[in-house]
């Protein structure tokens, strides 16, 4: 046992995924009884994540392995600190066929270099209480399938006597659902140092957001509250991660939970939508090739094949890998057709995209402040938030 | 008259001080001169830039407005409501303990913890102060405008709506805090000898209010200095709440970002560490010259002897 | 004990109002721990929807944790409270962390007790050039808050390799300006006489501060120890920091993010069963400490 | 102006009983001095008294009305407190002003800045009444003091100054005088006693000067363990104690007790010599009292000792005579001139006039004559 | 046993001088007495000589070594504070074990519960001392109580046993008997001087109390406003003091000082009445000094005075009488049968022997005869 070879390793949110381990781990021991996993104190979030990796890469003590929100890979590879998996995936003999889908594979790529692979990917969907949607005559068929229809429906539900009809999570982290929006339309939110929101998709998302939350009069409710109000029946709609499935199960009342495709902003959906979830780096500093060998295979094995699988099992993820999605799991979302939701909407997989340079996250930071604006009424001319927001983000990424 | 004793008492905790304090502010005092972020191999001299941007930048008025609204309710509050409960608690021989305990727990609980109770207490819905509320409706409260708005339509986000975010933070702090103040006043309390009120009896002190005025005021005065003090620094350190309720951003609308969660955000969220240390710099100046200010009106009045 | 007299003399209203003001204040301090309390005995539908009432229904509901190892649904049903609190203590090494809680907390009390006694009463009672310079030094480290210097003090520490120890956790706060602060305010109130009494009884000036000052500065120790105690027991941020690599060495309140799912959904039973416990040993010390305070030594030696 | 009794109070800290049941009836505008041994229990009848300290049983009456549960500020007493009691963070004007202040102004015209303004008047004559006071106490100069920055007996006097500035029902004094010098105290006894003459308060003084006892008072009363066992006329209490006990306390240096035997025959033997002592007596061994004064050096003295010590006290000159069959020597006052003629270890002769002799059984109660003795020698 | 000489000691409170340079010479093992007025400095002078104050200018030598910069601890002197000082969270017993404790024991021996567990020896011989002391003191049954828990002289008894435990150079005593009463500050006195004898420690005591002052002292000095008037026996700053100030401060009642005209002949004229002064001086005007046991009533006294007012003190009557010509009035001392025959607002003759006067120029300085005085009539 002594000559174990040692591989550190660290992850988010251990209430999520320290069962996602627990399953794994067994099986990776089986594979590769000469490695020991280690695991690091838990990252609490995914931007905790990130500083601990930035100050363990200054103390000189980072991990093997880490994972990353997938808006966070760009940073650590950035200052260098992750290492490209090129020479690893070369090295292996038929690594497509694992099962990595090309558009997953590009959310860990970078300049033409795969750094990150995915581990578990979630999309926005929508969550419906069918019994209080009912209440505006709607059923699983018809539900909303634009915001249009949303605000609609909210309308209706309001005058149904439903106080409180929606919540639509804009304060997801790394403004996930304005790039949801953005997406919608098939426009990345950055292309290279360039910020979009100042093209006409910037302003129709914005608006189409202003719409959203005047229309539906919409509570500034942080995540917990809207958690718990839906959970609690009051809502009809939430527009959230469908990674929250498992816990709006565990928490809802007594009524049907339908989960449905993410509304778009045209009847024909969105056109893309971006990935949510964390994927693995390589961040082992160690020169020695049999510790690096080992630190690939267990992050190999996590994001492919039956490890890969285990995220589905145990959280409201999918799992990276399409093979694991189309196969191995075909049963299970059977069983779950809340989860499957997001696996149908696969296809849209898009690039959950970070703010280039040192003053990224403070980009992120201003736009959720704008966002914020919009939702308690501070803004009501979007065209000139545009402007202001355009141009204040431009100025951090230049 | 004491030898060099004094050498060796202050001596460790300079050392200390100068180390695990000193040394790094002085750090951070050199790298708000940079715009050095974590993981960065340098960093480059950029003058005062950072602090240019703290005071043209809006959003940095609204950490100021923030953090003065904090700390012009938390202070008067924790400071009077410690020294009340302290006060009432030291005039009752049993029972008191069993009072001191309750109004110390909040000061126990681990915080994290608590806001999370807390936001399931202010819940706009079905949390217990809004759903108390609403049993109030239909009743004379009504006649109150608030109130009748409130049934109308909802009560207060209280956390999450801009006008109320900051008081209901504040709230909180106070909540947290004066259980504390209340201790340091019960030790101050028996630190008065007892004679003295023996004496302000027979000088015909009858009320409470008199022979507060006369004896546990003024002697009370070394522990004020340190109450008052203490609470400033503390609510003008405040971090943890808001972290805790407001992960991102600093309430609706920044509404609640206080300049300790400015300097979070900046210099360990954001790893802008330049900008962060910027503003460590501003609030160090600004703590300072108030913590100046109120010793030199206080501090004057309390030494006797 | 005068106080106490006095009362006597007050009409029985009087107490009776001053219980009441009181125990109005109880009620609104302890609501929160009322939740908190009923949600840590609560199912997690229970808890989100915040309904039944104050222990819940107590109805077995299905570990989900349980079923995803593949377990069968009918094994996995569970009984809230059992729930909560076994899971804080198995999923999160409570007992662990307690012990950690307790290494750190005890350890850092006492050294700062043995580093600030002495310069308070340095700046307190004795005479001596540059007093007043490093008094002023002691009141400008009380505003610098730890979030600001947290970075370049970690940096310090991983060089010198104590991150992931428990000296990383003690060293930052052994020093305690408050405490400094803190004591020199309270020895100020005790008699110069008193001092001179000791020092012609063949006191060193080190003797004085152990044997005179603080017997009579108790009250205050024991303010400076419950502050000092609670700070770092419930200290969230410096351990986070520094212990990024052993989970061993995780103090109570990180058992807590155990728990801690975010937007994916917070695990609140065993989160408040953790609070709860971990908020527990605090409140014993506090009652074993507060019987000091009530025989509070007054300077009644004195004339 | 107050008539004050105390009836049965009986007072125990812990297991320890320290006021055995006091009874005690002051006049009005008497002056009552309480003397007794260190710990009898003074302090606490004075706390007693001003309802400082609650009693376990017994009844406070002050002008015919119970005040037992009536607050010590609502008796309208003014009390010196042996351990001065000074508020420490005011001016010694201050301090004394304090009662004048709480009693006489109205809650607006106390307060800090407002108050002097709006009540200049009141104020004015406070600060007057103060300085007066000051004066007579010879602490003019120290008005502006802490009483941190005073000295022992200046800190005696603001805490006596605070009690004088009154015109309370009674003054309470727990030993105001014991740290000031002899002049002082002089000039501050006669001064108390032009006070109590002017105000035609009642007194209750607490002392351990004979001097300011036996001076001062009209009455004192002698406690002992807890009891007063005798109140009465300073004279009388001097001249006349009913038991040994008193009779040792009042006078110093203490009476000198002689063992001898009564023989029931109007005789007394003391140390192998006859007194005349008419009283009704059986035959019994009894102590004899003689005062210092009351032993007067005498060529043809009957009785003689050795003299072992001299105290010169400047006026007097206090010889202590070793004598076979006495434990503790005998004190004898001489006059300097009287005792500049006898050496250390010289033999001293002297003797006693039987009137001045003070009987005592062996219980220690008192045998008194019953027609004044008379020496036929 | 220790010499002390204090040299020059100057101190000064802000503006305020203290001590005005002042020296004092003390023996070994000798016992001086420092009296003075409240407020003189007596306290402050002690405490420099202890070290716990620092003096601004002079020098404190101690067995011929200078202390100025030596810890008080390292000086070796026991001292007993005017305010106890005693620990309050102490017991009695454990505050008078303290100086042995932190003098004799190791810190190992001392440790809490170990310390008396290692070191038996030690620890019982300290309580063995300390009992003593306090048997000495008349506390034995305080010794588990607390500071709180004590009547004022009782806690005057512990922080006197609290010095009295140790055998240091020299014991510096600061009024440790004002809140005694007669009897036990007699008994203490007479426990004082046997300490001092057994111990031969210098002593430096300052007490109000004359009676202490002039009895127990080797040698007496006499503070006024900062400065040491006068150090000699008590014998000879009685009667013989070098001015007026410490003729009037020294004595109780205070000498009667009457206006008189030196007529350069011999002759002192006093109220109209001619006394022999045989003193060297020019005509000019004077002032004489006349203790009040040295007035004696005599029918043919040739002066007379109006009985305004009467002082019993038992042993003594204190007679004060009004005479024209002067402000204050005269004291004289009879005794009690003499004042007894004499009522109040009486006239009562009296006179004095020109030997007992004691003349002071106008600036208070003495006038000394040349030859005893002697009356002619
Ligand atoms: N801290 C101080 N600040 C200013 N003046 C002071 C201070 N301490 C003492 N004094 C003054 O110094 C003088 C001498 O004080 P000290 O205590 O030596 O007097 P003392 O002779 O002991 O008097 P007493 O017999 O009343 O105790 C006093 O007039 C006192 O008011
Ligand atoms: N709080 C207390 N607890 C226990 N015993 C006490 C307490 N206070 C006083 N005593 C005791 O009560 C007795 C009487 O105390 P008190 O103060 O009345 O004495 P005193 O006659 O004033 O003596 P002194 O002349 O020494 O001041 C003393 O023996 C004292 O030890
Ligand atoms: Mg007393
Ligand atoms: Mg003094």
């Amino acid at each position: 046992a002594e000559d174990k070879i040692v591989v550190e390793f660290g992850y988010p949110y251990s209430h999520l995924f320290d069962v996602t381990y627990e399953a794994i781990l067994p099986k990776f021991y089986a594979a590769h009884p000469n490695i020991e996993i280690k695991m690091r104190a838990t990252y609490e979030s995914y931007e905790d994540g990130t500083n601990t990796i930035l100050r363990e890469a200054v103390a000189g003590n980072l991990p093997d392995v880490t994972m990353q929100g997938l808006n966070r890979q760009a940073i650590l590879v950035e200052k260098g600190i992750a290492r490209s998996l090129e020479p690893f995936i070369a090295a292996e003999a038929d690594f497509a066929k694992d099962g990595y889908h090309k558009a997953m594979l590009d959310l860990g790529t970078f300049g033409d270099e795969v750094y990150g692979l995915p581990f578990s990917i979630s999309l926005p969907v929508g969550y419906y209480n069918m019994e209080v949607m009912a209440k505006a005559g709607y059923d699983a068929t018809n539900l909303p399938a634009t915001w249009e229809d949303v605000v609609q429906a909210c309308v209706k539900l309001r005058e149904a006597g439903v106080d409180n009809p929606m919540f639509w999570g804009w304060n997801i982290t790394g403004n996930w659902f304005l790039q949801a929006l953005m997406w919608s339309q098939d426009k990345p939110t950055v292309e290279g140092n360039d910020f979009q929101l100042d093209s006409d998709e910037g302003l129709v998302a914005l608006e189409t957001m202003q719409n959203i939350f005047t229309g539906c009069e919409m509570q500034n409710l942080e995540w917990k509250s809207a958690l718990a109000s839906f959970s609690a029946g009051d809502l009809g709609m939430m527009y959230w991660s469908t990674s929250a499935v498992g816990a709006v199960e565990r928490a809802m009342g007594d009524f049907t939970l339908v989960t449905n495709e993410y509304p778009g902003i045209t009847a024909e959906g969105p056109m893309g939508l971006p990935a949510g979830g964390n994927s693995a780096l390589l961040t082992s500093t160690s020169d020695d090739p049999e510790q690096l060998a080992a630190a690939w295979a267990w992050l190999k094995f996590i994001t492919s094949g039956e490890g890969a699988a285990d995220v589905a099992r145990t959280t409201g993820y999918m799992p990276p890998n399409q093979a694991a999605n189309e196969i191995i799991l075909a049963d299970f979302y059977a069983e779950n057709p809340a989860k499957a939701t997001a696996v149908r909407q696969l296809p849209l997989l898009r690039e959950w995209q970070a703010y280039p340079g040192d003053n990224g996250l403070a980009a992120t930071q201003v736009i959720y402040d704008g966002l914020e604006g919009i939702v308690t009424g501070e803004y009501e001319d979007m065209a000139e938030l545009q402007e202001e927001l355009s141009e204040e983000v431009q100025d951090l990424l230049d | 008259m004491q030898s060099r004793a004094h050498l060796w008492f202050i001596g460790p905790a300079m050392a200390l001080m100068f180390i695990v304090l000193l040394i790094p502010i002085l750090i951070a005092v050199g790298l708000s001169l940079t715009d050095y972020s974590l993981g960065n191999q340098g960093a480059e001299f950029v003058g005062l830039e950072n602090y240019e941007r703290i005071f043209t930048r809006s959003t940095y008025e609204k950490m100021f407005v923030a953090t003065f609204r904090y700390v012009f309710v938390v202070v008067p509050l924790t400071v009077g409501l410690g020294l009340g409960a302290a006060l009432l608690i030291h005039s009752l021989g049993r029972f008191g303990d069993l009072y001191k305990t309750i109004y110390f727990l909040p000061v126990m609980a681990a915080l994290i913890a608590m806001a999370i109770v807390w936001e399931f207490a202010f819940h706009p819905t079905i949390g217990i102060i809004n759903s108390t509320l609403e049993k109030g409706c239909g009743t004379f409260l009504e006649a109150w405008p608030w109130y009748a708005k409130g049934c109308e339509r909802t009560f207060p986000l209280w956390l999450n709506d801009r006008d109320y975010a900051i008081w209901t933070v504040s709230f909180i702090g106070v909540w947290q805090g004066f259980g504390f103040n209340m201790v340091l006043y019960l030790a101050g309390l028996t630190s008065i000898p007892p004679q003295l009120y023996d004496a302000a009896e027979m000088d015909g002190a009858t009320r409470g209010w008199d022979r507060f005025r006369l004896v546990t005021w003024p002697l009370l005065g070394p522990t004020t200095v340190f109450v008052v003090t203490i609470s400033f620094i503390r609510s003008f350190q405040v971090f943890d709440m808001v972290e805790a309720f407001y992960p991102q951003g600093g309430g609706p609308s920044k509404s609640v970002f206080v300049m300790m969660f400015a300097i979070y955000e900046k210099g360990i969220q954001q790893n802008l560490m330049g900008i962060g240390a910027a503003i460590t710099v501003v609030f160090l100046a600004f703590v300072m010259v108030l913590t100046v200010i109120q010793r030199w009106l206080v501090e004057r009045r309390t030494h006797y002897v | 004990m005068s106080e106490a007299r006095a009362q006597s003399f007050r009409f029985n209203t009087g107490a009776a109002t001053t219980h009441a003001i009181l125990i109005v204040g109880a009620l609104i301090v302890l609501l929160p721990f009322y939740t908190m309390i009923s949600l840590s005995l609560k199912a997690p539908h229970e808890i989100m929807q915040q309904t039944g009432g104050f222990i819940g229904a107590q109805e077995a509901f299905r570990d989900d944790y349980c079923v995803k190892l593949g377990n069968a649904a009918e094994n996995c049903m569970v009984n809230p409270i059992i729930y909560n609190y076994s899971t804080a203590f198995e999923k999160a090494p409570l007992v662990r962390y307690l012990l950690n809680g307790l290494i750190v907390t005890v350890s850092i009390f006492v050294i700062q007790v043995l580093v600030a006694l002495p310069c308070a009463y340095a700046l307190a009672k004795l005479r001596f050039w540059g007093r007043e310079a490093v008094f002023a030094l002691v009141l400008f480290c009380l505003l610098i808050p730890v979030h600001a210097i947290a970075l370049p003090l970690y940096i310090m520490l991983a060089k010198a390799g104590l991150t992931n120890t428990y000296a990383a956790l003690i060293i930052p706060w052994t020093i305690s300006v408050f405490g400094i602060f803190l004591m020199r305010q309270f020895f100020m109130t005790v008699p110069d006489d008193l001092i001179d009494a000791a020092r012609m009884d063949g006191m060193t000036e080190f003797a004085i501060i152990w044997r005179v000052m603080l017997p009579t500065a108790i009250p205050a120790l024991m303010a400076f120890g419950i502050f000092s105690v609670v700070a770092h027991w419930n200290d969230y941020f410096w351990p986070r920091i520094v212990i990024t690599g052993n989970r061993d060495l995780f103090t109570p309140p990180l058992g807590l993010r155990e728990f801690k799912g975010d937007a994916d959904g917070d695990n609140f039973g065993p989160m408040m069963a953790t609070a709860c416990i971990i908020v527990t040993p605090l409140i014993v010390c506090f009652l074993l400490a507060q019987r000091r305070f009530i025989e509070g030594i007054t300077l009644s030696g004195m004339k | 102006m107050a008539r004050i009794q105390l009836d049965q109070i009986e007072k125990r800290f812990g297991d320890t009983p320290v006021l055995k049941g006091v009874s005690l009836d002051i006049q009005d505008g008497e002056f009552v001095t309480l003397v007794g041994p260190s710990g009898c229990g003074k302090s606490t009848l004075l706390r007693i008294l001003s309802g400082l300290e609650a009693a376990d049983s017994g009844r406070v009456v002050i002008d015919d009305r119970d005040v037992t549960g009536v607050r010590p500020a609502d008796r309208n007493l003014a009390m010196v407190f042996q351990s001065y009691a000074l508020y420490p963070h005011l001016t010694v004007a201050e301090n004394m002003m304090t009662p004048l202040r709480m009693r006489d102004l109205t809650p607006v015209q106390r307060m800090p800045v407002v108050g002097p303004l709006i009540a200049r008047g009141p104020h004015r004559d406070m600060r007057k009444q103060a300085s007066d006071v000051a004066e007579t106490l010879k602490i003019t100069a120290l008005m502006d003091r802490k009483p941190g920055q005073l000295s022992g007996g200046q800190r005696q006097r603001v805490a006596l100054g605070r009690a004088m500035v009154r015109k309370p029902l009674a003054f309470l004094m727990d030993e105001p005088l014991s740290n000031l010098d002899a002049a002082l105290r002089v000039h501050m006894r006669a001064e108390l006693s032009e006070l109590h003459r002017r105000l035609k308060a009642t007194f209750v003084y607490v002392t351990h000067d004979q001097a300011e006892a036996l001076t001062m008072s009209d009455r004192m009363a002698v406690m002992m363990h807890g009891d007063i066992l005798q109140v009465g006329a300073p004279d009388e209490i001097y001249l006349d104690p009913n038991t040994l006990e008193v009779a040792r306390f009042i006078g110093s240096p203490a009476i000198n007790t002689l063992p001898a035997e009564a023989q029931g025959d109007g005789l007394l033997h003391v140390l192998g010599v006859s007194k005349p002592a008419p009283m009704t007596t059986t035959r019994q061994p009894v102590t004899v009292g003689v005062r210092p004064e009351h032993l007067v050096l005498k060529e043809a003295g009957r009785f003689s000792g050795t003299v072992r010590h001299r105290e010169n006290l400047g006026a007097d000159v206090f010889l202590h005579l070793e004598m076979a069959g006495l434990q503790q020597p005998l004190v004898l006052r001489a006059t300097p001139q009287d005792a500049a003629r006898i050496a250390l270890g010289d033999n001293a002769a002297f003797d006693f006039d039987p009137a001045d002799m003070l009987v005592f059984d062996a219980q220690g109660g008192r045998l008194r004559a019953t027609t004044p003795a008379r020496e036929v020698a």
